[in-house]
């Protein structure tokens, strides 16, 4: 078993290596190579799965030092194979998809490499047995993140954008790395399942402050506040990248960390995570609401989503989670997948309101994205139903505030989904690029249809086999069972009937510019400026403060220039030039500091006599 | 005279074959280029088959014949030599890096006309007196086998005897070793009389020796002299290490030496630095922990502050080695410091491992990038800019690749060995409970990573054509050659290695 | 008495020797004075019995290393003089430096033992490495305990001689002459 | 031998010689000069070490000064070889002119 495991860890491994050893220059069998490798990955998974065995850890050591050891091994419970099947399975269709995307892109075959990194670091955080192998994967993935969001290296816009990825999720790291140390030495081990026994013998560990070093990785990892600035500008990548890492997979790395951890985390935490998260499916949907770009409106939605997740997760409901973090991967591979179809079709134009009517033109685009959106809106027995439905009972049985703030969050998404579908689909071209807009071939489509159908029929638990649905469905049931049900289902569906007849008033016969701007001026005005968001902080925190503002601006500097941002000449660059102006290589200067050094050694050997 | 007798029966020769090998056979290679006929020139053949059979012939001895994981070692020479299994595994660590440092240099010398017989005979008989110093027990033979490797390093370092810069950086390298065997000396001497003539107890027979001193430190631990003794002896070691407030000629001295010696020097003269050092601090000053602690804490946080703030504005990339090698002294340091600051129930092997698992990444990555220095080195060595890797990656993969693994593992990415070297340091600094001296080196590891991406970046991503306000296309002054196959061999070698050390190290460290 | 006298008039004409190779501008100045102070060295030898050294100081330092000195100040023959005035924050940090190192020398004095023990000319059999004046000792240490340094000893002369041969030749060379003075 | 004379006298002035040695090589500014102050600091060590062998009456500290000579005349042998090939490239043998490395 650990041997199928560790297979479908190697094969993506293999193509990457592969394709950067030999296929540099061989884009095509690049390409091949590695959506070869996603569908054998996938395959694999599959065998995985309804293989129903608890997995006995086949642990290699890997560093070992007196007592201290890590090591490598597997952990295959039930959210392990839920995220295991979702990664692959999205995966395989977006490597699919990319296939036709990324066609005629000359860095296709780094392109497909950094896929194949990508997807054998997903798979190892999903498998690791131990948070420290867990880290080395995190590290890995926010690698192959950079790199991809790089792609397009040549524009500064996705050059700022990878770093300001790498420097957010690295600070997130550094706290999680912390945190992991203080794990080690708290319960001298780090391997989950001993944890959890530990956490339960001696419960008087887990403190506030381990919790909040730990959760520092899930938050920058799935761009919770205050560290989520980094997820709208990643969209500078290529779509499938958006698709498979910043919507689907790795953005929900955090979530599935919070779920693997929870036994570690005490009731401040998740209270202050509960918060967050629904803030964070709120505060999103209102900056969604007015965005042009089609990727960043996406990428909000994302944020919001994940919102829910965690906020869900804090609740105590990790199943329900897990549930919705595979449906949302479903229909938001296919809503990018979407939006990249109709960017190809409209020559990289990304503008909403220089679409509009491309519903004829590009049918099967039209209808598989409507699905996406009743899907994500939670239209009744669509995927995205069945989960948020699920999340709003728990959130209303549980906390009260949440609930309110899922509430409004899935009025705004179907609000702000509706308008997307409608700008996109709907109306008039409003530009030459749309009126030219056509249909992209298979490997555009056949993805679109095969998420269409799972983002669809994902809902419905007695379609999914028992190993991966049950992780959820006990919870599921749980919450069906309480006394709000049909009350919450009401207000769910109240939610999205408005949202999408609202979007379809407002924006259905659009011409080219936002109505919500002529009809709601101030409301548009704050939504832009992300609620005032930088405004606020800039009048609360950063007048008065100004001066330790300053000293906390030349740390950042000192730290963040640290973290590879170029061009940033702060202090330590100053310190740097210090330095060596004293290495001018006069051997007289040198031969003071020789004598210097010889002085201060003898006078603490004289002082230490002293004493 | 019987006593003299006895003397002269414990100077067991067979324990030192592949030292005195070394030394046959660079007297060899000077024989047979003092006869060999006008214009025909010697390569380095003799000289690597000699360091490489040796080598093989130490790991032979450990895989099948002799495995001695646990002995405590055995005294030779009248108590000049002490062997043991680390001794021995850091006499192989010199051998592969006179072979490595032989081999990179051979093409630098062949195309300059240097002579070759010469260099690999210094590099040969500086890799026994290395071989000979870590396994000192007697501060006569840690002083005659210092001052051989230093001889041999001022000779090496201004090999390059028609530039300037190189000859430069012997005088500058030579002024400096005088001035710190000077310090050293005094240091011994300082140490010697007050044991001599230690009227408090009986007097040791061999003040000289580690052993004996041991003890004597141990019982005068408040003695002034024995102190100020200590701080001389350290100085002069420092000196070696490039640790501050003695740092201050590496920089210069390793940007004027030829590149290979550079990497001889940064590898291998610094790790027998540390050997001894460690020797030292856990033999006959260990009675001296108290005093030794803080003094090294502050020697070691100056160090790692220096080196990888001295780094950052570098762009000559041989400099940079330099203050990151500084800066690798301090890390080091950390590790040699938590030896002496142990827990006692932590073994002090344990330690040892870490500090040698750290050498051996660090020497592999250097080796590595060192390499492909040489390879790419211009007519003048010393003039290496940064901007002269632009696009390596374009024009010659496999050297960007192995340049980029060698600064991933300097800088510590995580699948890489060096990763698991600082891990390993930071896990004995841990255990050792030195959290101040942590932070220091966490600190010095992120801006660590600044300065080696900066050149990664340089090497594999092309220049932006229009981020400047001058439109100007970067100038393609030189197109890189692809070194020979075996060279190219011995870097994939180098890179393979420094990969694998990531994901698999842990029962190597058992035998230690 | 005589070794009392012979001490102090020594010690200071060596003290005296090494200041003014310190002092002095002009370089050959310097070597003699330096060669003073050695010899006065070699006569604080003698007034500690070490007989074999003071001839081995005479010889090895006033002989074959000041000789060199001067035969380089020859052969380069232009003027070594130095111009500038020394730096009076080196000369002032120097100094302090140097008391430091001086003051805590004097500090510590008062431990070591005082007394001699007289001087056999034979080792004693429980000790063999005891201090004596005669050669035969010495030699016999060199050649039996110390015989590993002695050799090691032995390659750091022939690494001396090769490295000053290969540095020292003038042949032509493919180098980078056009870089000089930049 | 009447032990008049203490060690502390022999040390004194090695230790002011060494210091006279340590100026001599911050202050001076021609590199001859510099090599002779070392030759000067290794000396005063030499003292101070048979001094010690003398009063402690053990001969190895004479023995270390054997080597130590051995080991200075090496050095300044490949000094003034490093010296002379300098001064062939760069016509100087002042350290403000020996600076090209650090520029």
């Amino acid at each position: 078993m650990s041997d199928l495991i560790a297979a479908i860890l190697l094969v993506p491994l293999c193509s990457a290596a592969l394709i950067l050893f030999f296929f540099r220059r061989d884009a095509d069998t690049a390409a091949k190579l590695s959506v070869g490798a996603s569908a054998v990955a996938m395959v694999l998974a599959l065998f995985a799965l309804f293989q129903n065995i608890e997995i006995d850890a086949a642990r290699i050591s890997w560093l070992k030092l007196g007592d201290f050891e890590l090591s490598f091994g597997f952990l295959l419970n039930g959210d392990a194979r839920l995220l295991l099947f979702v990664v692959t399975f999205v995966g395989f269709w977006i490597h699919v998809f990319s296939l036709g995307y990324m066609r005629d892109d000359p860095g296709k075959a780094r392109f497909f490499g950094g896929l194949s990194v990508f997807m054998f670091s997903m798979l190892g955080i999903v498998v690791a047995d131990n948070l420290a192998m867990l880290f080395v994967f995190w590290e890995l993935v926010g690698f192959s993140s950079y790199l991809l969001i790089a792609h397009y290296f040549h524009t500064d816009e996705a050059r700022a954008a990878s770093k300001k990825a790498l420097v957010i999720n690295r600070l997130g790291d550094i706290g999680f790395l912390l945190g992991i140390v203080l794990t080690q030495v708290r319960f001298n081990t780090l391997e989950f399942a001993e944890l959890e026994q530990a956490a339960l013998a001696q419960p008087e560990l887990l403190t506030a402050g381990l919790g909040f070093l730990l959760i520092c990785g899930f938050v920058a990892k799935s761009a919770q506040f205050p560290l989520h600035v980094w997820l709208p500008d990643a969209m500078a990548g290529p779509t499938p990248v958006s698709a498979l890492i910043h919507a689907a997979t790795m953005v929900a790395a955090g979530i599935y960390l919070l779920v693997r951890i929870d036994f570690l985390l005490v009731q401040e935490v998740f209270s202050l995570i509960a918060l967050l998260g629904g803030a964070m499916a709120l505060y999103a949907g209102f900056c969604a609401l007015v965005q042009r770009d089609v990727k960043k409106v996406l990428a909000y939605s994302t944020l919001s989503q994940l919102g829910y997740m965690s906020a869900t997760v804090a609740i105590g409901m990790s199943g329900l989670a897990m549930f919705h973090l595979a449906t949302h991967a479903f229909f938001k591979a296919l809503l990018f997948l979407g939006a990249g179809s109709v960017i190809l079709g409209c020559h990289h134009e990304q503008d909403v309101f220089r679409m509009g009517g491309l519903r004829k033109r590009m049918p099967w685009t039209s209808w598989t994205f409507l699905l996406g959106v009743l899907a994500i809106s939670g239209v009744t027995f669509t995927s995205g139903f069945f989960s948020k439905d699920a999340m709003l009972l728990a959130a209303y049985e549980e906390n009260l505030p949440v609930f309110v703030m899922f509430l409004v969050g899935a009025l705004l998404t179907a609000l702000y989904m509706g308008r997307l579908h409608w700008l996109i689909f709907h109306g008039e071209s409003r530009s030459k690029a749309a009126r030219q807009a056509s249909e992209s071939g298979l490997t555009i489509i056949a993805p679109l249809v095969a998420l269409a159908l799972l983002a669809v029929l994902g809902g419905f638990v007695s379609l999914w086999p028992e190993s991966l649905s049950s992780v959820f469905v006990q919870e599921l049931e749980h919450v069906h069972e309480s006394t709000g049900n049909r009350l919450v289902m009401t207000f769910g569906a109240l939610a999205w009937i408005l949202g999408l007849w609202g979007s379809w008033n407002l924006y259905a016969r659009t011409r080219d510019e936002d109505p919500l701007m002529k009809k709601a001026p101030v409301f548009f005005r704050l939504c832009e400026s992300k609620l005032f968001f930088d405004e606020v902080y800039d009048f609360c925190i950063r007048r008065p403060l100004r001066h330790v503002a300053k000293v906390f601006e030349a740390l950042e500097l000192l730290f963040i220039s640290g973290l590879m941002v170029r061009g940033t000449a702060g202090i330590v660059a100053l310190l740097g030039l210090a330095t060596s102006a004293v290495h001018r290589g006069g051997l007289r200067v040198y031969a003071l500091w020789f004598v210097v050094g010889l002085v201060v050694l003898l006078g603490y050997a004289l002082a230490w006599w002293e004493f | 005279m019987n006593d003299f007798k006895l003397y002269a029966e414990a100077n067991d020769w067979g324990l030192l074959v592949p030292e005195i090998s070394l030394a046959f056979g660079a007297l060899l290679l000077l024989c047979r280029e003092a006869l060999r006929k006008q214009g025909r020139e010697s390569g380095g053949g003799l000289a690597f088959l000699l360091q490489g059979g040796l080598l093989v012939y130490f790991v032979a001895r450990y895989l099948f014949f002799d495995p001695r994981p646990d002995s405590a070692g055995e005294s030779a020479f009248n108590g000049m030599i002490q062997q043991s299994f680390p001794a021995d595994v850091m006499r192989c660590f010199f051998l592969g890096c006179a072979f490595l440092t032989s081999l990179f240099a051979n093409p630098g010398l062949r195309e300059r006309r240097l002579p070759q017989a010469e260099f690999h005979a210094l590099v040969s008989l500086a890799a026994a007196s290395m071989m000979l110093l870590v396994q000192s027990n007697h501060f006569l033979m840690l002083f005659v086998s210092l001052e051989t490797v230093a001889v041999c390093f001022y000779v090496l370092v201004s090999y390059h005897r028609g530039s300037p810069y190189s000859l430069e950086a012997g005088l500058k390298y030579l002024v400096f070793g005088a001035l710190s065997s000077a310090i050293l000396l005094f240091g011994i001497a300082l140490l010697y009389g007050t044991a001599a003539s230690w009227s408090g107890g009986t007097a040791p027979s061999d003040p000289l020796s580690f052993t004996m001193l041991e003890q004597f430190v141990a019982a005068n631990s408040d003695s002034l002299a024995v102190r100020a003794g200590t701080a001389f002896v350290l100085a002069g070691l420092a000196f070696k290490l490039g640790a501050a407030p003695f740092q201050a000629w590496v920089p210069d001295v390793y940007q004027g030496a030829p590149t290979a010696v550079t990497a001889y020097l940064a590898v291998a003269s610094k790790s027998a630095g540390f050997v001894v050092l460690f020797n030292l601090v856990t033999g006959p000053l260990f009675g001296l922990r108290e005093f030794l602690i803080p003094l090294l804490s502050l020697v070691a946080i100056i160090t790692i502050l220096f080196g990888n703030l001295g780094a950052l504005t570098q762009t000559n990339v041989k400099r940079l080695m330099g203050f990151s090698g500084v800066a690798h002294a301090g890390y080091l340091l950390v590790g040699i410091i938590a030896a002496i600051g142990m827990h006692p129930d932590v073994p002090e092997k344990s330690v040892f491992w870490a500090i040698v698992f750290y050498l051996l990444s660090y020497s592999l990555a250097s080796y590595g990038v060192f390499g492909v220095m040489g390879v790419l080195a211009p007519t003048e060595d010393a003039d290496q800019p940064r901007s002269l890797y632009s696009s390596l990656a374009q024009k010659q993969p496999f050297l960007a690749f192995t340049l980029a693994v060698g600064l991933g593992s300097l800088a510590g990415i995580p699948p890489l060995a060096g990763f698991i070297g600082k891990l390993l340091l930071f896990v004995v600094a841990f255990q050792a409970e030195l959290y101040g001296l942590l932070a220091v080196m966490v600190m010095g590891v992120v801006i660590a990573i600044y300065y080696y991406f900066a050149w990664i970046r340089e090497t594999v991503f092309p220049p932006l054509p229009s981020l400047d306000s001058s439109d100007k296309e970067p100038q393609v002054l030189w197109s890189p050659q692809f070194p020979s196959l075996l060279l190219a061999c011995i870097l994939g070698l180098l890179t393979l290695t420094t990969i694998l050390l990531g994901f698999y190290q842990s029962s190597l460290g058992q035998s230690f | 008495m005589n070794e009392e006298i012979l001490f102090y008039l020594f010690s200071t004409l060596m003290l005296f020797g090494g200041s003014a190779v310190v002092l002095s501008r002009n370089p050959v100045n310097a070597a003699l004075y330096m060669i003073l102070a050695l010899v006065s060295l070699a006569v604080l030898f003698l007034t500690l019995d070490a007989f074999f050294l003071a001839a081995l100081q005479v010889l090895v330092y006033a002989g074959a290393v000041m000789v060199l000195f001067l035969f380089v100040i020859m052969m380069l023959d232009v003027d070594l003089r130095e111009r500038s005035r020394p730096n009076i924050m080196a000369a002032a940090l120097g100094l302090v430096t140097t008391g430091a190192v001086v003051a805590i020398l004097l500090t510590w004095v008062g431990e070591g033992s005082t007394i001699r023990p007289s001087v056999g000319s034979v080792p004693t059999p429980g000790n063999p490495l005891a201090f004596v004046t005669g050669s035969k000792a010495f030699g016999y240490a060199l050649l039996t305990k110390y015989m590993l340094p002695i050799q090691v000893a032995g390659f750091l002369l022939l690494v001396a001689m090769v490295g000053a041969i290969l540095l020292g030749r003038r042949t032509k060379l493919k180098s980078s002459e056009g870089k000089d003075g930049s | 031998m009447d032990g008049v004379l203490g060690i502390e006298e022999y040390l004194v002035v090695a230790s002011i010689l060494f210091c006279i040695g340590l100026l001599g090589v911050i202050l001076r500014r021609n590199v001859l000069l510099i090599l002779m102050c070392l030759e000067l600091m290794l000396n005063a060590v030499n003292l101070a070490l048979v001094a010690f062998a003398r009063y402690s009456g053990n001969m190895d500290g004479v023995i270390l000064t054997f080597f130590a000579i051995t080991v200075a005349a090496a050095e300044v042998a490949i000094g003034l070889a490093i010296l002379v090939a300098l001064y062939r490239r760069r016509k100087s043998i002042f350290l403000q002119d020996l600076n090209l490395l650090g520029r």
